[in-house]
């Protein structure tokens, strides 16, 4: 049988273990001192979706083309798009308008998930705190366009399949003619491939 | 200036010079005396009940903000993580932020309740506390009043706590709130009866109920070293570990903080109590943990006076609030380690556990006085042992005993096994 | 100056209070609470002499004072067990309804 | 007047706080707190507790006094103050002074004294008292004990007898 107490004693010794390690030890802290000292985020964690643009301009760089998929597919639809138009009002594979509502938005990654093009990824920022508790967390094209040096440095490993597989349509895509005149044979089925 | 005196005030306004000993020990007396010097002769019998009770209050306040912020620092400290650390050096001004947080906060009154009692009740709790700090000796000559049963007074004000806590529970119109009271009655109760039996082991022992006097009769040193501390003998240290688990229990505290019991009733008596009434349920709570911290203190630990004969030096009211906040650091660290108690465990503990030790305790200490007769060689030792035995294996065999029975050892779930 | 007349007075007007309560009221523990006052008020008039023969001499009057509040405790204690027991035999508190106390 | 029984239980408590001060003022501080300590502790939550227990029906609230009732309560209750008055004020030599107006205070020792010794059978007695008229209390707010065959009913249901219970099984029946 064992002594009386001797567990409430050993209680006291580990809270207070806890008491003076944690003065004399700052690595025993279980938290971290958020705004001057953050934890790295794991590569795959995801909060709200950004989107990606490649080259120096975030208006022209937009891999976007306002297809529509993710405004679809979205299940809390905090997604809205409305498609560029030129000058003759034909819709450019542009959008105009991108917004995203981060106060509706899950953190699904259904969009990234189906996006044809690449262009919608989650980013890591999480301080989304505003001041305006109405508009201040609809986020609009210009908030969410991000450089795909961006999206390399959140998501290494995933950026460069994904780089991959871009310069290799691009090539494809380049090396034009050729490849649309074969593509187009019967028998081939290339490019419907998505049907 | 010189460092052997220091001209000062002293008495009615007469100007000598002292040193910095009887400066510091003497100091708050003279700047009372000087004080009400100044008032006409009219004003004086008010100015000498008004400026103790003024300064009690003031330090008590200042102490009781302090105490928040230690204990959420020293909580964080034992589960790792620094606490609050934002507001004022090293976070100690916290207490201000959290006293403008609550003033400025919405005082919601539920439409059915009763008004009236609804806004009397933290008063009720508060008032009678702060009363009972007056009785409690916290230097040589440095207490607010001192009637001749200021232990008595201690406890009879201290009564009025269970009134409000039904008054907050009942005026709520609300069930939980009523179940807390109810709980929390319960609970004042059943351990005012230990705590009031520990307490009366040291009245007996030092022949008074005034607490200054209680004081006075713990002076001295055995062999010039070991102070004559009530905590030193046998059933002092059984009194007073009996007196802790009680006054833990009498003013709410962890681990017998049930009446509140956040994750079970929603808050207790307070749940429906915001903004600043909410502040003064909170303050009535410290106060009455410094006031059995205190009492505790004045019983068993020696009130004011020094440890050591060298270190009387030191002003008599610092021994105090250093041992006043040993004291509640105690109670923090107890907090910061012990799960919260079910409630018939609680009763059973009370009425089954500390009420028959307590008496048991009051029959050591006569015994204790018996054997004070002996002069042989060793007799300090024997009769030290002999009591301790006394009190000791009848709390170990009574403990073991009560385990076994039902109701008390590890929980049995009669569905979900 | 406050004489013993004063303490008379007052203890005077409590038990007309506490009589005229008990006389009216139909609930158990009001009729309960206005004997404690008339009580009291046998309590306030032995202090009154006490205070009066000064206490000195007057100490006993303290004493059953003592022994008196001692006893009206006792005596509360079971008179609301008994308003509980009758209670719970007849869902209510009013004297009108209670059992005839016959054996 | 207070409709509620809550509230006049507890203007009942705040008068018998006044009925302490009033004898610490009388230089009577032992007894004030003693007061304080059984009434205000103690009796006080006994009967706010009793009403909580037993007063559902009647929603805490205090029946309405007949005119008749009234006025015979108060006419005897103001002939027996008013004698007791007048008693009172015929009488003479109650001048002297004593406890917080000058006079000497209750000694706690001489009381302790008084009842540890001339009158130790009378505080013996008291409390001997006290102990029976407590278990007393508990036996007779225990609920009844039935036994099982009598009641008909499972041992773990309120004892037989219980209104709400037995009066809507009884609807039931009828």
């Amino acid at each position: 049988m064992s002594v009386e107490g001797a567990g409430l004693i050993r209680g006291f010794i580990e809270t207070g273990r806890n008491l003076v390690g944690s003065y004399v030890d700052p690595r025993r802290w279980v938290t971290v001192q958020y705004p001057e000292e953050r934890r790295a985020t794991p590569e795959n964690s995801r909060v709200y979706p950004f989107l990606v643009y490649d080259g120096a301009d975030p208006e022209e760089g937009l891999r976007c083309v306002s297809c529509k998929i993710c405004e679809k597919e979205c299940p809390p639809q905090c997604i809205y798009i409305v498609p560029a138009q030129d000058e003759r009002g034909r819709p450019r594979k542009h959008p105009a308008i991108f917004d995203i509502d981060i106060s509706v938005c899950m953190s699904c990654q259904i969009c990234v998930e189906v996006c044809p093009f690449d262009s919608i990824k989650m980013d890591q920022a999480y301080a989304w705190d505003r001041e305006d508790r109405f508009g201040g967390l609809l986020l609009h094209k210009a908030d969410l366009a991000r450089p795909n040096r961006y999206y390399r440095e959140l998501h290494p490993a995933e950026a460069r399949v994904v780089d991959e597989h871009l310069a290799r349509e691009r090539e494809l895509r380049e090396s034009g003619v050729r490849a649309a005149v074969r593509a187009s044979l019967p028998g081939s089925g290339e490019p419907g491939g998505g049907t | 200036m010189n460092m052997e005196g220091i001209l000062a005030l002293t008495g009615w306004g007469g100007l000598r010079w002292v040193g910095p000993v009887e400066l510091f020990e003497r100091g708050p007396v003279w700047l009372r005396d000087w004080a009400v010097g100044w008032l006409p002769e009219g004003a004086k019998v008010w100015a000498e009940g008004l400026i103790p009770a003024v300064a009690v209050l003031a330090v008590f306040g200042l102490l009781f903000g302090l105490a928040t912020v230690a204990e959420r620092k020293l909580l964080g400290r034992i589960q790792n993580r620094p606490g609050p650390n934002r507001v004022g050096p090293y976070g100690w001004l916290q207490f201000a932020a959290d006293g403008v947080k609550m003033l400025t906060k919405e005082d919601v009154v539920p439409r059915s309740a009763d008004r009236v009692l609804h806004f009397l009740a933290p008063i009720v709790m508060l008032a009678p506390v702060a009363l009972s700090l007056a009785v409690i000796p916290y230097g040589r000559d440095l207490v607010a009043a001192d009637p001749r049963c200021g232990l008595l007074f201690f406890f009879a004000v201290g009564s009025a706590a269970e009134v409000a806590a039904f008054m907050a529970g009942w005026s709520s119109r609300n069930k939980y709130s009523l179940l807390g009271a109810m709980r929390a009655i319960a609970q004042m109760i059943s351990y005012e009866l230990p705590l009031v039996l520990s307490a009366l082991t040291v009245v007996m022992m030092a022949g008074s109920l005034s607490l200054v006097e209680i004081v006075e009769a713990q002076s001295g040193y055995w062999w010039g070293v070991i102070p004559r501390w009530h905590v030193m003998t046998p059933w002092g240290l059984a009194g007073l570990l009996l007196f802790m688990a009680a006054a833990a229990a009498a003013s709410n505290r962890a681990p017998f903080d049930l009446p509140e019991g956040e994750s079970e009733i929603i808050g207790g008596f307070m749940t429906e109590y915001s903004g600043f009434k909410y502040a003064i349920f909170f303050m009535g709570e410290y106060f009455g943990m410094f006031a059995v911290s205190g009492l505790a203190v004045t019983l068993f630990l020696g009130g004011w006076q020094a440890p050591l004969a060298v270190l009387e030096a030191a002003p008599s009211y610092g021994w105090f609030f250093l041992k006043l906040g040993v004291m509640i650091a105690w109670f923090i660290w107890v907090r910061g380690t012990l799960p919260r108690l079910r409630v018939d465990h609680l009763l059973n503990f009370g009425w089954k556990y500390l009420l028959p030790l307590g008496a048991l305790n009051l029959l050591v200490a006569m015994v204790w006085r018996g054997l004070g007769g002996w002069a042989f060689p060793g007799a300090g030792a024997v009769r030290w042992l002999a009591c301790l035995a006394m009190i000791g294996l009848p709390a170990i065999l009574w403990g073991r005993l009560l385990m076994r029975s039902r109701g008390w050892g590890p929980r049995v779930y009669r569905y979900a096994s | 100056m406050i004489t013993a007349h004063h303490y008379l007075a007052v203890a005077a007007m409590l038990f007309g209070i506490g009589l005229a309560g008990a006389l009216t009221r139909r609930n158990s523990i009001l009729v309960l609470m206005s004997i404690e006052l008339m009580l009291n008020a046998a309590n306030l008039n032995l202090v009154a002499f006490g205070r009066q023969a000064g206490w000195e001499q007057g100490s006993q009057a303290a004493l059953w004072v003592m022994c008196a509040i001692a006893i009206a405790a006792a005596e509360s204690g079971v008179g609301l067990a008994l308003i509980l027991a009758i209670y719970r035999h007849r869902r209510s508190a009013h004297l009108d309804e209670s059992p005839p106390l016959k054996g | 007047m207070l409709r509620r029984l809550v509230h006049c239980a507890l203007c009942w408590t705040l008068s018998m706080a006044g009925v302490a001060g009033l004898y610490i003022l009388a230089g009577a501080e032992f007894l004030g707190l003693a007061q304080l300590i059984v009434y205000v502790g103690a009796v006080a939550i006994l009967i706010v507790f009793a009403i909580l227990l037993t007063q559902r029906r009647e929603l805490l609230s205090i029946e309405r006094l007949t005119a008749g009732s009234w006025v015979t309560g108060v006419a005897v209750a103001g002939l027996v103050a008013g004698c007791l008055w007048i008693g009172l004020a015929y009488t003479r030599g109650l001048g002297g002074a004593g406890g917080a107006s000058g006079g000497p205070a209750l000694e706690t020792r001489e009381l302790g004294e008084l009842l540890m010794g001339r009158y130790v059978v009378a505080f013996e007695v008291a409390g001997l008292v006290l102990t029976v008229a407590l278990i007393g209390a508990v036996i007779l707010a225990l609920p009844f004990e039935q036994p099982r065959e009598a009641s008909g009913r499972r041992a773990d249901r309120p004892a037989a007898g219980e209104g709400w219970d037995a009066r809507r099984q009884g609807g039931q029946g009828a």
